[in-house]
């Protein structure tokens, strides 16, 4: 595991949406961590469970309903507008949607120029030549500096993406969902560019997806989210060695392993039922329903967060008793 | 399609039916005699109601009342006799009626839009009407169920002329007081002693009469049936009128030509003068003589007839209508005043240009001339406009507004220029020329000439028709030389009426139309 | 061993007509499914999956789709030949096809009871009640809860899964000879994902059904179909027993595939060897083979022709020139029973 | 061609990915693309070369001819097309109608362009506030928006024109009143879509300020659907016109318009069809040539109808 | 769902308290006074008519009172029509303009949708073009245009229908027509748009492949859900039809309520212009959360208490 000097901390972070009158939707209700400089931390969970909410409300892309995000021991809820705006240098992020991502009607040399001109980090000749630097880094070439987003491949989209987060020289990008969109001989090209990168500039990212598989190549530690909570937490050799949380066991068997011979020995868990509504949530842990060991107490008390083994974090109320 | 009116023409000629059938070109507003106001209400008035005498063919003929009236010595006292006659509810029709009717227009209450035509000639009335007197000090009386009597602030020769008018008709006391406001709303809500009933009133869309059994004179009515659809387009009018729907139609611009052509028009002249005043405050200009002249005579008025109206309008070189009558024949007979030529342009240009010498300018202003918003307003306004502009080189800005808007602003002195019209209220030139008094209701031009004032005034006390007649001649050339207004045309109107039809008249006082005794030929 | 084709392609070439020229979506595609076998047909997107399925189901639209050549052999009839009448009597009787998102695949208006109950009206003569009936039975096959209710719900109150369910259910509800599901879980979470693969692969060994499923996730095969069919650029370049593929691949972008995915199973972090570069565009595809400029071992005769298929064994084909006796003889990266047996415990 | 191969053919190259990278296709802008896919309809494309046509003759054809579309000449009302050297023929008044047709359009097309540019400006703006800050403002905003729409739109121009004095200005305010509604509805639809998409959030995310995400990002990708809602403005502001010169609200004289023209031209349409047919050819033409060519541009514009 | 109702409700009465006040002030600043008339009158009866009718007290105070008549559902007298409440004028003539209304939609409605679909089934074929053509060609024409052409060719010349006048069905067809045309136009052109755009929809891929024939395709999948959004656009639509019909039942002398208003304006007749426009206001306000309801009960999408 790598050390140890905190970029992030993050503290009850909730962030609720309206939705309809007297109706709230809690997409993050209340996730604690913090995430170390030059480590990357996955964050898997279902669709719809909260995760992109979360990485957006930790940069200030949404405005959190409660909690903390200290950013470098600044509390980025703090900040004025001039830090807020030095902050977004030093806080990237990468969009699952490499087509929604990258606005149709421009360049995408003006795509990645658009944070060096909002900075005014280069002007004139400078900024083309570091556009056209970019375009290399991420495995392009100049010629597509002329060109409009939708003419590229998904994978070469997503590479435009990349760039344009790194143009500002960030320290630490959230990448929500970068490869979900992507075949899977091209999600290997940007996973192994991330890591890349992440070497050559000591990135700190906040890995998410929903395939833990590969969470698992590229975090250095794991969070599992259900339902706007954080369910476990730990390192991914252990997180794969020894899952604690149902949920997380269920989701481990439900990956498909490109082999037949393990897939035919495998038993895969098959989870019943399906999430239920974030707008009126259970009381109670937010899995009993679906879970095959639940209790009665699981059904009345949210389980808490705790360390169960060191840097062990888990929610369940069978692990914590 | 076809059946139907086959059916309806059936009707009509072969079943022996006489159905009559016209257009009126808007609802009428108010059938209640006391709250009539426009010519279509008072027309049809005029059919379901009788009054003391009635205007038809161009005479009073005798109504309800017996004879002529009995004036006192002194021209103020007015004792009527009335004959046996019934409302068609079997309800004889007394002197009461009219009284009650009378009275209640002189009402404040009654919100009649005629009452000054009590209020000015009867006395008591004025008191009344301000609130200062009660309805029993007004001299209206029924001295007996078949007498009534009325005393005049003055002596006023026309008062049968003025009563013959069609709010002067009696209403019954009972229904209005049952009905209140809702009064002849409807056929039922109404009670008829003239001619005629309404049977059906389908509101906006037509109306329907048969003749009131219990009429007097129930014999002189020929007609089994009159049916009035409301038709507001001309065009439609026409249309219907061609197609057999209607059986008179009123022609307005290319139809008249079309008709004119074909010899099928029929004209009479509706009483009404247009002219345009001028506003010497807001536009200085005009406070020269010369300038105001020069615009009479700029206008070409012959082009301006044929070109915007196609129907034989008379140009007006004079304000008095020629329907007025005078001492013993109409009075633009005994002096027909021609002060100006129909158009001099040359003449206009010289005055102009005198005319600015005196005011020291070498261009005129730009002119705003205020005109009604309707299409033949609009072809008139832009007639005159190019019109002024070629012959005296004046910019016109026409501003076309809604009817009200422009007497709103008229009334206001809210205009440089504007076209207006005025018809004539009762058979006498006073009602042209007392508009002019300096302190006149609606001299809107403020004009003021003592010596005007002085003849108008001399005319309105006389008792002498002649010396009348020759003392608003006199006024009228005088206000025809000042020039505080420039006439334009003596209206005419045209319509098609189909031959089966006899004995329906129209005429420039009410009731235009005047169809309550016509007859169809059911030969055929 | 002999088994009964249900359907073979010959040779199937599709393309579409844009304002750039001609797209050559399919370029020569040939397969064959056996009566109850599910096979899959793999590769990345816009490779030419979708338009062969669509292809099969006479779907595509046309203009500007057309199907320039081949044969589509279903039971002996040439699909590409019949009216269309008789291909939409086929249509969900004989064959029937999933699509990728549950979520915009189903009428929003309609009942889902109806919308299953629809297609056995059309093929089966069934009147309204009896076919609500086996509407209901479908729904209870495919796993949802309490389908006497759900019938008579709108797809806006099913989640993901259960839509995704009840396409199946739609589909299967005529029992056709063959299914096409075109990357029927793509649209949905993992654990959903398992449901829906474990549900199909319960139904076809009772029903007996041919398979063609469509993905480009090779996990997803790995546990539910017999033979696989790697696409590549409109073009089959490696098609075989679900074991050949996975543990005798013969063609480099089946390699590439393979070292392209983490391995959730491995302890130890083996580097992800991606296949760099994007795929041809096929509006204007390489006259040779189309992976060359992305194929590490790629030589000169591959640029300038096409490689021919070359038989591995009875089953298993190849499209590569390695395989020609001249090339030069290259190790799989891909160890039979390599990597992938490591560590498995 | 096995035979003809040789050991060279066999040696090994490796990948150029730099080949594999490279965009075969054509490059074609949004707009690029749209013009394309516009030229292949052939009514829009009709419609477009129309409308040209009529801006053209709208703009120079009053210059053609020897006469002011204000001067009258008695000796010659009501000609028919042809006559006298008079292309459509003269009016009542006997002014000429060729020139009368083209001033009225320039005014027809000058209230409907002048119309369409004020829903453009109130509802773009408008809409994008309503959209961009969302929420509250948003839901109170969109209210006003809707209880104005609930207003019979010509009942408010009626009473408008009436209010304020007659001609080109008073009209376009009445019309423009109403005019912005559909557009800022438009408008704000979009934006609610648009704001939540990825790109921006990411301009978002990379700092950019409200201007920037609005002018940058927001305004260029709707501005095809606005263009389009342009298109069908116009022709119904030049409806609305003729509309309210039928019930006598039009210009101020003697400047024409196609609806004064067309309600002239009603009047006589017995005797002088011409001098109805002749304004309604253009009006039709006209609102039918800026409708498809609008239907046209939405097709074109709409990424959903690609092929 | 009642509570929704009621909201709704409640939310329609502020719309229509802001129309009556915006009318209210727009009307009573139009110069003039409703006793204009060609026989001007002397100063002292107008100010008797307008102690009558309320006009004498502050505008502050008119509006007053006519908003506490309105509460009690009381429009007042017209003042051109003196005798009728312009409650009954709208009981009367509203009943004309509604029937021709709704005839007119429905015309227009069925012709257009036909029109619509099968231009959108035969996407940039001939048959589009030409439906297009046709269709839009009746939004193109002005109504007044449409109404004179039909009444002279059909009613004079050819004598087919009758002129005007509003007595039966045959009377109806050439002012259904005339009014309905701009309905049929702009119902083809919307009804082409969402079928083009539901055509693209997955779920018609769904529908082929279960094997159902074009004609189910059409009838059960693609007009449902093509006609869902064209019921939102009802209201305004029906707005549009409802202050069009003036022209019409002018040139066809039909005594609806579109006449009232343009009259009511040109004579000032203000409890008459208020009337309408309130009439109309309300109607409107009314008719879209009918619709509002309908939709949600139409389309299983929509919970209406959202
Ligand atoms: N702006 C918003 N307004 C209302 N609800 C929202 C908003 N954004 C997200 N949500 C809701 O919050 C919940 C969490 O959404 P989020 O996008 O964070 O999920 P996710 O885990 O990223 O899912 P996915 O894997 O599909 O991206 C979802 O139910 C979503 O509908
Ligand atoms: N309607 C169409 N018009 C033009 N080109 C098309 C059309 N449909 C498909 N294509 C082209 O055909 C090729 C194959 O598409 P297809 O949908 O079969 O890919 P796929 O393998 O299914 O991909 P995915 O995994 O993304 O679904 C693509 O290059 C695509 O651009
Ligand atoms: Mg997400
Ligand atoms: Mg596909």
């Amino acid at each position: 595991m790598k050390p140890y000097h905190k970029l992030l901390e993050i503290k009850n972070l909730k962030k609720h949406f309206e939705v309809g009158k007297d109706q709230v939707l809690k997409a993050v209700d209340g996730i604690t961590l913090d995430i170390y400089k030059g480590e990357t931390l996955g964050l898997v969970g279902e669709s719809g469970c909260g995760k992109s909410t979360a990485g957006r409300t930790i940069i200030r892309l949404y405005e959190a309903t409660d909690g903390e995000v200290i950013f470098n021991r600044k509390n980025i809820y703090d900040m004025g507008k001039k830090e807020l705006r030095n902050f977004t240098k030093q806080a990237q992020m990468i969009f699952q949607d490499p087509y929604a991502s990258l606005n149709p009607r421009m360049t995408v040399g003006d795509i990645i120029g658009e944070g060096i001109d909002i900075h005014g980090l280069y002007k004139g000749k400078e900024r083309t030549e570091r556009i056209y630097e970019l375009l290399e880094t991420v495995g392009l070439n100049k010629e597509h500096a002329s060109r409009f987003a939708h003419e590229f491949s998904g994978g070469q989209r997503q590479r435009v993406g990349i760039a344009r987060a790194l143009a500002v020289e960030p320290q630490f990008i959230v990448c929500d969902e970068p490869i979900s969109a992507l075949d899977v001989s091209i999600q290997a090209q940007v996973v192994n560019l991330l890591i890349r990168l992440q070497e050559e500039k000591e990135l700190t990212y906040l890995f998410i997806a929903h395939d833990l598989s590969m969470v698992k190549y590229i975090s250095d530690r794991i969070a599992v989210m259900y339902l706007g909570h954080i369910v476990e937490l730990t390192s991914s050799e252990e997180l794969y060695k020894n899952p604690l949380h149902p949920y997380t066991e269920a989701l481990l068997s439900a990956i498909p392993i490109p082999d037949p011979e393990i897939e035919r020995k495998r038993e895969r868990i098959i989870l019943e039922g399906d999430v239920p509504s974030q707008i009126n949530p259970p009381k109670g842990c937010k899995f009993a329903g679906r879970c095959r060991n639940t209790k009665e107490i699981c059904k009345e008390v949210a389980p808490k967060f705790i360390e169960v083994e060191s840097n062990h974090f888990v929610a369940c109320h069978l692990i914590n008793q | 399609y076809s059946n139907e009116t086959a059916e309806e023409g059936g009707k009509s000629s072969g079943g022996g039916e006489k159905i009559l059938k016209f257009a009126q070109t808007a609802e009428p507003p108010s059938l209640d005699p006391g709250r009539t106001t426009d010519a279509i209400s008072l027309q049809l008035d005029q059919a379901l109601f009788e009054g003391l005498y009635r205007y038809h063919n161009g005479e009073y003929i005798e109504g309800i009342a017996k004879g002529e009236p009995e004036v006192s010595e002194d021209g103020l006292t007015w004792t009527f006799h009335l004959r046996d006659a019934k409302w068609s509810d079997g309800e004889p029709v007394k002197a009461q009626d009219f009284e009650y009717a009378w009275k209640r227009l002189a009402d404040p209450s009654t919100g009649s839009q005629y009452s000054f035509l009590v209020t000015d000639y009867v006395q008591g009335a004025q008191e009344f009407f301000e609130g200062k007197g009660n309805a029993d000090n007004v001299a209206i009386k029924a001295l007996d169920d078949k007498t009534l009597e009325v005393k005049l602030v003055s002596p006023t020769p026309h008062f049968k002329q003025i009563v013959t008018f069609g709010v002067f008709a009696p209403v019954r006391k009972d229904y209005i007081e049952e009905y209140g406001k809702d009064y002849a709303s409807n056929p039922d809500k109404m009670v008829y002693n003239g001619p005629w009933k309404l049977v059906k009133w389908n509101h906006d869309a037509e109306l329907e009469f048969e003749p009131n059994e219990n009429y007097w004179n129930r014999k002189a009515v020929k007609l089994d049936k009159v049916i009035t659809p409301i038709v507001t387009e001309n065009s439609t009018e026409v249309n219907m009128y061609e197609t057999g729907q209607l059986h008179m139609a009123n022609l307005s611009g290319e139809f008249a030509v079309q008709y004119e052509k074909e010899g099928k028009a029929k004209y009479y002249p509706d009483g009404a003068t247009s002219y345009i005043q001028l506003n010497r405050e807001t536009y200085p200009a005009f406070q020269n003589q010369n300038i105001r002249r020069a615009f009479a005579l700029a206008i070409d008025r012959e082009n301006y007839i044929q070109t915007v109206f196609k129907l034989p309008y008379q140009p007006a070189t004079n304000f008095i209508n020629p329907v007025l009558m005078g001492n013993k024949k109409p009075f633009r007979e005994e002096y027909p005043g021609n002060y100006f030529p129909v158009t001099d342009p040359n003449e206009a240009k010289k005055l102009l240009q005198e005319g600015m010498k005196e005011l020291g300018i070498d261009k005129l202003p730009k002119l705003e001339l205020l005109i009604d918003d309707t299409e033949a307003s609009r072809a008139s306004g832009e007639f005159l406009q190019e019109n002024l502009r070629n012959i005296l080189g004046v910019e016109v800005v026409i501003t076309p507004v809604p009817f009200a808007t422009r007497l709103d602003r008229s009334k206001k002195g809210d205009f440089e220029a504007v076209v207006s019209l005025w018809a004539p209220d009762y058979d006498d030139p006073m009602t042209f020329m007392d508009m002019f008094l300096s302190d006149g209701p609606f001299n809107e031009v403020k004009y003021t000439n003592p010596k005007y004032d002085a003849c108008i005034k001399e005319a309105q006390k006389s008792n002498d028709n002649e010396k009348r007649m020759q003392l608003m001649a006199k006024a009228e050339k005088i206000l025809m030389e000042d020039m505080p207004i420039i006439p334009l045309y003596h209206r005419t109107k045209a319509y098609a009426i189909n031959e089966e039809v006899k004995g329906l008249t129209r005429t420039a006082f009410s009731p235009d139309i005047d169809w309550m005794f016509a007859d169809m030929e059911t030969a055929k | 061993m002999e088994k009964k084709k249900v359907l073979e392609v010959k040779n199937l070439k599709v393309s579409f007509d844009t304002y750039a020229g001609e797209v050559q979506a399919v370029r020569g595609v040939s397969f064959y499914v056996n009566k109850g076998e599910a096979i899959a047909i793999v590769g990345e997107s816009g490779c030419g999956k979708s338009v062969t399925a669509q292809s099969i189901m006479r779907l595509i639209p046309m203009p500007p789709g057309r199907i320039k050549e081949g044969e589509i052999l279903f039971k002996g009839r040439d699909l590409t030949k019949i009216s269309n009448k008789q291909m939409e009597s086929i249509r969900g009787s004989e064959i029937a096809m999933i699509f990728q998102d549950p979520m915009t695949s189903l009428n929003p208006t309609m009942m889902i009871g109806n919308q299953i109950a629809e297609g056995l009206r059309k093929h089966q003569d069934l009147s309204k009640k009896e076919s609500l009936k086996r509407a209901i039975e479908m729904l209870r096959l495919v796993g949802i809860p309490n389908p006497e209710k759900r019938v008579y719900q709108y797809p806006h109150e099913f989640s993901g899964g259960m839509r995704q369910r009840a396409m199946i259910g739609i589909a299967l509800a005529c029992n056709p000879t063959l299914l096409i599901a075109d990357e029927p879980t793509t649209a949905l979470d993992v654990t959903i994902q398992a449901q829906i693969l474990e549900l199909m692969q319960d139904l076809q060994k009772r029903l007996n059904t041919s398979i063609i499923l469509i993905t480009h996730d090779l996990g997803v095969v790995a546990n539910v179909v017999q033979r696989v069919m790697v696409m590549y650029a409109g073009m089959v370049i490696e098609s075989g027993l679900l074991e050949d593929i996975f543990y005798d691949a013969k063609h480099p972008y089946t390699w590439g595939l393979m070292r392209s995915v983490p391995r959730l199973d491995l302890e130890k972090k083996e580097e992800l060897k991606p296949i760099e570069g994007s795929p041809p565009d096929l509006f204007a595809p390489p006259i040779g083979c189309p992976f060359a400029s992305r194929c590490e071992y790629a030589m000169k005769v591959c640029k300038n022709y096409m490689p021919e298929y070359t038989k591995v064994n009875e089953s298993h084909v190849v499209a590569c020139w390695l395989e020609h006796p001249l090339a030069p003889k290259v190790e799989s990266p891909v160890k039979k029973g390599g990597i992938y047996h490591e560590t498995v415990s | 061609m096995n035979s003809t191969l040789t050991e060279q053919d066999f040696e090994r190259v490796g990948k150029n990915l730099e080949e594999s990278q490279a965009i075969v296709r054509p490059s074609l802008t949004y707009w690029q693309d749209a013009w394309r896919r516009l030229k292949k309809n052939k009514l829009a494309m009709i419609s477009l070369v129309i409308l040209i046509g009529i801006v053209f003759m709208c703009i120079f054809g009053p210059y053609m001819v020897p006469y002011k579309y204000y001067e009258q000449n008695y000796t010659k009302t009501n000609l028919s097309p042809g006559q006298e050297g008079h292309i459509f023929g003269t009016d009542s008044l006997g002014r000429d109608l060729f020139s009368r047709v083209w001033y009225g359009g320039r005014v027809s097309i000058f209230i409907g362009v002048v119309v369409a540019l004020i829903a453009l400006v109130v509802g773009v703006v408008y809409g994008g506030i309503a959209g961009y800050m969302g929420g509250k403002v948003d839901n109170i905003m969109m209210r006003i928006v809707d209880v104005l729409l609930t207003i019979p739109g010509m009942l408010l121009n009626i009473l408008l024109l009436i209010v304020l004095e007659p001609g080109i200005v008073t009209l376009i305010i009445a019309f423009g009143l109403t005019g912005w509604l559909s557009m800022a509805r438009l408008v704000r639809g979009q934006i609610l879509q648009l704001k939540e998409q990825e790109f921006v959030l990411a301009a978002r995310a990379l700092g950019a300020d409200t201007k920037r995400i609005i002018f940058k990002h927001l305004i260029p990708n709707i501005l095809g659907p606005i263009i389009v809602e342009m298109t069908l403005t116009i022709p119904s502001a030049i409806f609305s016109e003729a509309f309210l010169s039928y019930i006598g609200l039009g210009i101020r004289p003697p400047g024409a318009s196609w609806g004064v023209l067309a309600n002239e031209g009603t009047k006589v349409l017995r005797f002088y069809p011409y001098e109805l047919i002749i304004p309604a050819i253009f009006i039709s033409l006209t609102i039918l040539a800026f409708n498809l060519f609008g239907d046209g541009l939405r097709d074109a514009l709409d990424p959903k109808l690609r092929d | 769902m009642a509570k929704y109702i009621l909201k709704r409700i409640g939310i329609s009465l502020v719309t229509i308290w802001i129309l009556a006040t915006i009318t209210f002030f727009l009307m009573h600043a139009v110069p003039g006074d409703p006793f204009s008339d060609q026989k001007r009158l002397p100063p002292e009866v107008i100010e008797n008519l307008n102690a009558y009718y309320g006009l004498d007290k502050s505008l502050v105070a008119q509006y007053f009172t006519y908003m506490g008549n309105l509460v009690r559902g009381d429009l007042g007298y017209s003042m051109e029509q003196q005798s009728r409440t312009v409650n009954s004028i709208i009981a009367e003539s509203f009943p004309y303009s509604a029937h021709l209304g709704i005839q007119s939609l429905i015309f227009g409605i069925t012709i257009g949708l036909t029109l619509g679909i099968l231009a959108a089934l035969h996407h940039n074929k001939s048959v589009d073009y030409v439906t297009m053509v046709i269709a839009v060609l009746g939004v193109s024409v002005p109504n007044f245009i449409i109404g004179a052409l039909l009444q002279y060719f059909f009613g004079v010349k050819w004598q087919v229908f009758p002129v005007a006048q509003w007595k039966g069905f045959i009377y109806t067809v050439l002012p259904t027509i005339a009014l309905g045309s701009r309905i049929l136009a702009s119902q083809a052109r919307m009804i082409r748009a969402t079928t083009l755009e539901v055509l693209q929809q997955d779920y018609i891929k769904t529908a082929k492949a279960k094997g159902l024939g074009k004609g189910a395709i059409v009838w059960k999948h693609t007009i449902r859900n093509a006609i869902l959004p064209i019921i939102t656009s009802l209201g305004p639509l029906i707005a549009t039809i409802l202050t069009g019909t003036f022209v019409i039942e002018n040139i066809f002398a039909i005594p609806g309520l579109g006449k009232y208003f343009v009259l009511g304006v040109q004579n000032l007749d203000y409890p008459v212009i208020l009337g309408t426009t309130i009439f109309y206001g309300s109607f409107l306000v009314f008719l879209n959360l009918l619709i509002d309801i309908a939709y949600g009960l139409i389309d299983p999408r929509i919970k209406v208490t959202q």
